[in-house]
């Protein structure tokens, strides 16, 4: 193509040791006149100190309402490649496991149709194509589609689900992650194509508290792995770890429930005050291990700032039986699911996520509204001001 | 039907199975793993209870990619990994290898073609981040310019374990913060600082006036009359600058060249290890757009990372280290100034006070 | 003018002078003791830079006082103490005897006279509580004969060390909380059940309109044409029965024989001691008035006092014991339900949800 | 006077080992037939299970607006002796010390135009003399002056301020309570007598951070003492104590910033991270004392429940020099006062407490308003939302 822009202050993002974005801009710019009026267009921001896309407009995939991204470039005249330059979500592999075969057909697909440019991975999971035209939407689609890739979500839907790499490839994963991601994803398939929901809704699935998805952050329902039963412990690799560092000031004292001590030489854990926080065991892998009743916490509403302020999950359910509830296709967490999703349905206002909903309603009345009891495990602490609304069916 | 012709379309055809990428090592030992070991900051090895180990070789990517990088990486899996390989949840690559000798020349191939090879243990990982100028319309900053300026500066914590502890930083370029942006040990956040202007006209075709009332924080949106037609307006006195009106209503927007810029907030975190997930409290409240190497939030990133290299204890994040030594003993450090904007003022700000007689004199 | 005959009328004289009461000792020892140490529960110890001791025997009291009572600790006060005598931030007694051979003799006589001695150290301290049926319109229960059926029961606590700490209890006769009721070791609280009832007469004569309806916490009141007279209506499904418009307004008593009781808090403190002060969590929302021995409060607070003293490790306080077990844990031992009530849903209820996989399961 | 009326409910609470309020009353009423009647009633009260109390209702002495609290039997022709029966506030002596002639004079008076019932001392501090008719109310108020005494707060005023024992009796007094007590009571004598605020305010003063007067939990403006510098150690005594108890498991580990350990035997304090919480000192009394800058901290809007739910005292000041500014009559904390009592004149409504103002307009504002900077020991920590209001003050 040939450099039709000058990007001297780009330019300047090419120097350093780390990767540069803008080496990877230009590399797909060699291919594609589009990217390279993004360059432009990107340099030209650089030098006003603002972004220069027009605010949204449409793009999409007949069919389908969600999966692509419209975006319009504010200088058509000058940047005609990107006068359109919709993104595009695909449903990544779940765990992010890919083979070359299809990493290279995309890398084709997304060279010939669209700028050469994509996001491994969005900040919600998909995989990314980025700067194509409407035109081109449905062609492109068909091409992944044809690799066995569908759409991810976008807009008033059930978001692209996504988890952590879980029994793949880690030994704290207390449950299969990556299978009931997909499962998930192909139960509320038409969830996520169709938006038809208040705002957005995201399932995120970590295999432990040490919640590498982030899903107690961003996700209107997080599963972190968890267990019920006592921490396995292999006293010989304690006491190697204890010849190597200081296990008393860097585990013990840092377990927050200080429920592990040692006796002469032995580690003791009273596992009834264990709050598998994860951090003994990841410390000590060799010695510590997860128990054998596994499952997962549930953590209901996180999202980010806007508008009420920044939300990170609430414990709702502390055990949930994943692995007995996967040898019956997940049922018990689908009819949660469902009752959630009506009470957001019937109670939420638009634009409203299921957590500001339950922040507005009150922890009581979601539950109610859902069929949980209330247990003290969904608190911090029970309530210290004294406005109790006593209901007659409560009285003898 | 004139649909019936199309039949061979395809649609909704759903996640695709996984089960295809797996490598057969990983296949055999899946959920069966019983431990991992760090060897360096650009390796780990998983092994199995069948005693089956697995390395991974961890390397950087700016997120944003061109074809031509996928297919560098692809050559690399095909030459060592069987054409197996992943991407993490921070955006880094993984190559994930069967064969412990061919662990160092992968490495070294990687490095030749110029890739970073680091980000596992006590290091600042990969930086979670946006689209920026790149692709978003409502971004106050670039995302990866600033990424990159700043990955640059800390390219040694990249590769190289020195820290007490994992390091994540997180950069979004507004308010809606995608990503785990607002309980990161580093964020670092897109800020307006003026009030949306108002396009009448577009307003009236673009906009629906409820819901551009209700996604405002302060309330701040009133109906109002315009040339005698039904728009709105903004009370300027209580406007936060969010631009979540923008969000919602293209004819509200909300850049400003001389007045955006970033914010730099810090001591978040998602995990449970210890303590409980918190979100990253306001370090500094405006550092203005100074591209194209930022050097004002490059500055005030390092500036933190290495009063906490000095001062934390060995595993402490970096919110536990201010946890520790308080947050009056965090300003002093840094040299970042507390101001009005440091305390809270918005819904449950009471709840953010000092309620006790407690304070390091 | 009239007045002026009036002349030797006392008025505004203000604060008299407490060093008319400060015993020899105590003035020459003014802030410079050096440390004090606890003898028995009723016996402590000040010791002054100069070598001086001074004793102090402590004594309990019902607060609500006869003249006689006051005679009686004169007597004593005059016996061994030059009658030098305080009284405690919790309404006992305390005897400041300089001369330590006093201090059995006087311990005996309280004791001959049926007085109870105790109350220093890891001990059950006097309740600090309110007036209750014996002087105040708006209480939900008595004080008095709840405070001493509790103490009865905990009594060899109040007369002997050994608790973990102290224990702080507390009673409030309704939701005014006159005293620091809202952040005590345990927490006594009369409580109602029922919305007002409006007398719309009484209401015109009586009430400020805007003033009652800004008294509700939950904005339940609004106003009304009452037989075409301004009044007020009550939204009974948003009251939560807190008589707040009671205490501004006569005319919308909310005593109600049959519904009114006391609830059960846990787990405040006021002490900057190792945590910061905290309020008293709800423990038991309701136990139905059952003069004149209160034997369900009562046990409710025997059965805390139980577990805690068989759960809680040297030094810790009531709420500290519960944050290391945790709530959960709290519930099963004491027995008592963990309900809806329990939950918060008042203003900032959502600061109070466990924000964390953090569960003992 | 003889029994008038049965009181088989009250003379349970005669029983027990703990001292009977029941007989206190007795013994009062056997002088008082007013108080035979109170028993009468509390008896009806014990028996319907509640209160007989009319409704408020006005009582008072001349010239003052406050130091009465009136209060009218619902059964006035049943209970004639208390067809009135108002409680008298009467301001202690400052950490409640007395003598026997003046106790047993009070007594007399008590007795002589009251129903002899008395309280040491009421919640806020006040000694109450209960059961007097506004008749009576002079001749009380003249006898009690005559002793040196006035009238206590009560209604929209400056309440009664209290204090602990500080340091006439306690060696951790880092401030003489009693004399700033004795002292602001006296200044604000007009604020106290005459109530003229939007509702109350209360002033305590604690000598350390134990708090003993819970000045934290109950008043608008609690001065808590601390220090600046070094607490002080005694080593040898440390050697002592760690004899008799593990000092390392009941003293360091408690210690809230974790800022105390042992060299060799010798304990070491980073006292620049001590956050004067007094925990080391009240267990090792004699081996550690505060140091010699000695000050207080002023917390600000601690309140009952309601209306917004219960408030505890908020760091306002964490070092205010006390003892200097004794010197000079505590002129600067006297302006810091009126400052705070101007701003809550003009912003605050009527019956809206400090704490709840400051609740409603925002720290900041409140700074502004009094002229104080803020600074970070104010807050638990910075905001964590991102809704930041930029004024045009502050850009370059
Ligand atoms: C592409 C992506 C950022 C990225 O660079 O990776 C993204 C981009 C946008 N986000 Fe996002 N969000 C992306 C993940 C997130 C996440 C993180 C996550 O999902 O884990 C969050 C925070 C978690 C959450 O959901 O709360 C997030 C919170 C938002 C919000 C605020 C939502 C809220 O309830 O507060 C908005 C505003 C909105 O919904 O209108 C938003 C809106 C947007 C829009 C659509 C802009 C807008 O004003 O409508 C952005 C389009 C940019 C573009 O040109 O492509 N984006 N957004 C991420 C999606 C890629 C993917 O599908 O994989
Ligand atoms: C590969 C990845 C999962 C994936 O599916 O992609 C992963 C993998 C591992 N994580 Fe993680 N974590 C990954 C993202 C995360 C995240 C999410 C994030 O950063 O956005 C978190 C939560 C971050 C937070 O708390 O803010 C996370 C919190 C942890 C922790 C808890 C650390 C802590 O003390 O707070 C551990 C435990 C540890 O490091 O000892 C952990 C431990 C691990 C272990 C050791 C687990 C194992 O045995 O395999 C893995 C290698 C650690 C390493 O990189 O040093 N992982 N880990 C993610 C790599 C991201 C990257 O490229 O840098
Ligand atoms: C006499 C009195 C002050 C007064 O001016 O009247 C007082 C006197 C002492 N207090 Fe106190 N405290 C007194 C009410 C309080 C209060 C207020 C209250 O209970 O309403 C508190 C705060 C309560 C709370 O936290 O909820 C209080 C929290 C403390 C503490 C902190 C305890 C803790 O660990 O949380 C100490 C330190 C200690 O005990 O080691 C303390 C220590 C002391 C010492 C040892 C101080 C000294 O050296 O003289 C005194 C004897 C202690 C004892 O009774 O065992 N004093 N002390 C009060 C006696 C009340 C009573 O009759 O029972
Ligand atoms: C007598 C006393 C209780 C006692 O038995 O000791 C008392 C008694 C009453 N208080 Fe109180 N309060 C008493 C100390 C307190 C305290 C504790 C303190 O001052 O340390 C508090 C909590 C701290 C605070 O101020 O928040 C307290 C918080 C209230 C409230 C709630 C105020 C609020 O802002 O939430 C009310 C309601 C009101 O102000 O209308 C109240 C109202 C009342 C009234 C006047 C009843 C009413 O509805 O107007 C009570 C009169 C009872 C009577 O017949 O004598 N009383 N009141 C205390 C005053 C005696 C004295 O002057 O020494
Ligand atoms: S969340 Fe747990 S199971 Fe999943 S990758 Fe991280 S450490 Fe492993
Ligand atoms: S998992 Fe966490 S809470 Fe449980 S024993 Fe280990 S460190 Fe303690
Ligand atoms: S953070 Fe804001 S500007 Fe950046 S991609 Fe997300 S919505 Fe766009
Ligand atoms: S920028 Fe934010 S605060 Fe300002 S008007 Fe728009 S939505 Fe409201
Ligand atoms: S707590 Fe309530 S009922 Fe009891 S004295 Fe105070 S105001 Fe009266
Ligand atoms: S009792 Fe309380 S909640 Fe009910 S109407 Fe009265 S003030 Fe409102
Ligand atoms: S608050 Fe401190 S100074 Fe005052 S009596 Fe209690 S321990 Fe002593
Ligand atoms: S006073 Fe408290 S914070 Fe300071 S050293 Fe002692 S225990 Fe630690």
């Amino acid at each position: 193509m040939g450099k039709k822009h000058q990007t001297p202050l780009l330019d300047e993002l090419k120097k350093g040791k780390w990767i540069s974005f803008v080496r990877e801009m230009e590399r797909a710019a060699e291919k594609s006149e589009r990217t390279e009026d993004l360059l432009g267009q990107v340099e030209e921001s650089y030098r006003d100190k603002v972004n220069h896309w027009k605010h949204g407009g449409m793009a999409g995939v007949r069919g389908y309402g969600a999966g692509m991204v419209g975006r319009f470039s504010e200088y058509p005249d000058k940047y005609p490649g990107i006068k359109e330059c919709h993104s595009m979500r695909i449903i990544p592999s779940a765990g992010f496991f890919y083979n070359s075969d299809f990493l290279r057909k995309l890398a084709d697909i997304s060279e010939k149709h669209a700028g050469g440019l994509l996001n491994f991975h969005g900040a919600t999971g998909n995989i990314q194509i980025l700067g194509m035209s409407q035109a081109e939407a449905e062609d492109v689609f068909q091409a992944v589609a044809e690799l066995g890739f569908d759409l991810g979500g976008s807009g008033s839907d059930l978001r692209t689900p996504s988890c952590c790499a879980g029994q793949a490839r880690c030994e704290f994963a207390n449950y299969d992650t990556m299978k009931i991601c997909r499962h998930l994803t192909e139960e509320y398939l038409d969830e996520l194509h169709r938006p038809a929901f208040n705002y957005k809704f995201k399932f995120k699935f970590s295999g432990c508290s040490n919640d590498c998805v982030a899903s107690a952050a961003r996700s209107d329902l997080a599963f972190i792995g968890t267990w019920k039963d006592k921490i396995k412990i292999n006293q010989d690799e304690v006491k190697n770890y204890a010849k190597k560092f200081n296990v008393q000031k860097y585990v013990l004292d840092k377990c927050p429930t200080k429920c592990m001590w040692f006796e002469s030489e032995n580690l003791v854990i009273d596992d009834e005050n264990c709050v598998k926080c994860m951090h003994c065991i990841n410390e000590l892998p060799k010695a510590l291990k997860p128990g054998d009743e596994r499952g997962c916490s549930i953590l209901i509403g996180a999202k980010a700032p806007l508008v009420t302020g920044p939300r990170m999950g609430m414990m709702l359910v502390p055990f949930y039986d994943v692995n007995e509830d996967a040898k019956n296709d997940y049922e018990w967490i689908k009819s949660l699911i469902s009752n959630m999703w009506e009470f957001w349905d019937e109670y939420g206002v638009s634009r409203e996520r299921i957590g500001e909903l339950i922040g507005r309603v009150g922890l009581n009345t979601f539950l109610e509204g859902i069929g949980l009891e209330p247990i003290p495990e969904m608190v911090e602490h029970p309530r210290s001001n004294p406005f109790i609304k006593f209901t007659e069916d409560e009285e003898e | 039907m004139a649909e019936e012709v199309k039949k061979k379309r395809l649609t909704d055809i759903g996640p695709h199975d996984y089960n295809e990428y797996l490598s057969p090592m990983i296949k055999n030992n899946y959920g069966k793993w019983v431990y991992h070991e760090i060897i360096d900051p650009g390796t780990m090895v998983h092994v199995a209870e069948s005693g089956d180990k697995l390395y991974t070789v961890r390397m950087g990517s700016p997120r944003l990619v061109s074809g031509s990088f996928v297919r560098d990486i692809c050559d690399i899996a095909d030459k060592y990994c069987g054409g197996h390989l992943r991407f993490t949840t921070r955006n880094n690559v993984e190559f994930l290898i069967e064969d412990e000798k061919n662990v160092e020349p992968l490495k070294k191939d990687l490095e030749k073609m110029g890739y970073n090879v680091g980000g596992i243990g006590n290091i600042v990982a990969n930086i979670v981040h946006t689209q920026g100028w790149v692709h978003c319309h409502t971004s106050a900053s670039d995302a990866s310019g600033v990424v990159k300026s700043v990955m640059d500066e800390l390219y040694e914590y990249f590769i190289e374990d020195k820290l007490p502890s994992k390091v994540r930083i997180a950069f979004a370029c507004c308010l809606n913060m995608c990503g785990s942006v607002s309980s990161s040990d580093i964020a670092i956040v897109g800020t307006h600082r003026k009030p949306p202007r108002i396009d009448a006209e577009r307003l009236r075709n673009l906009c629906e006036i409820p819901s551009t009332i209700a996604s405002c924080p302060t309330n701040s949106i009133r109906p109002d009359t315009i040339d005698g037609k039904p728009g709105v307006k903004v009370n300027e006195e209580t406007c936060v600058f969010c631009g979540s009106c923008y969000t919602v209503c293209p004819a509200m927007p909300i850049a400003n060249a001389e007045n955006d810029g970033l914010s730099i907030w810090v001591g978040g975190k998602v995990s449970n290890a210890r303590t409980k997930p918190t979100f990253s409290k306001l370090a500094i409240p405006f550092i203005a757009n100074d591209p194209p190497r930022w050097p004002g939030v490059v500055n005030a990133v390092k500036t933190i990372l290495n009063e906490y290299k000095k001062g934390a204890e060995p595993g402490e994040r970096v919110g536990e280290w201010i946890d520790r030594i308080g947050w009056p003993r965090f300003f002093k450090l840094t040299g970042f100034p507390f101001t009005k904007y440091h305390i809270d003022d918005f819904r449950l700000a009471e709840t953010t006070m000092n309620y006790s007689s407690h304070a390091r004199l």
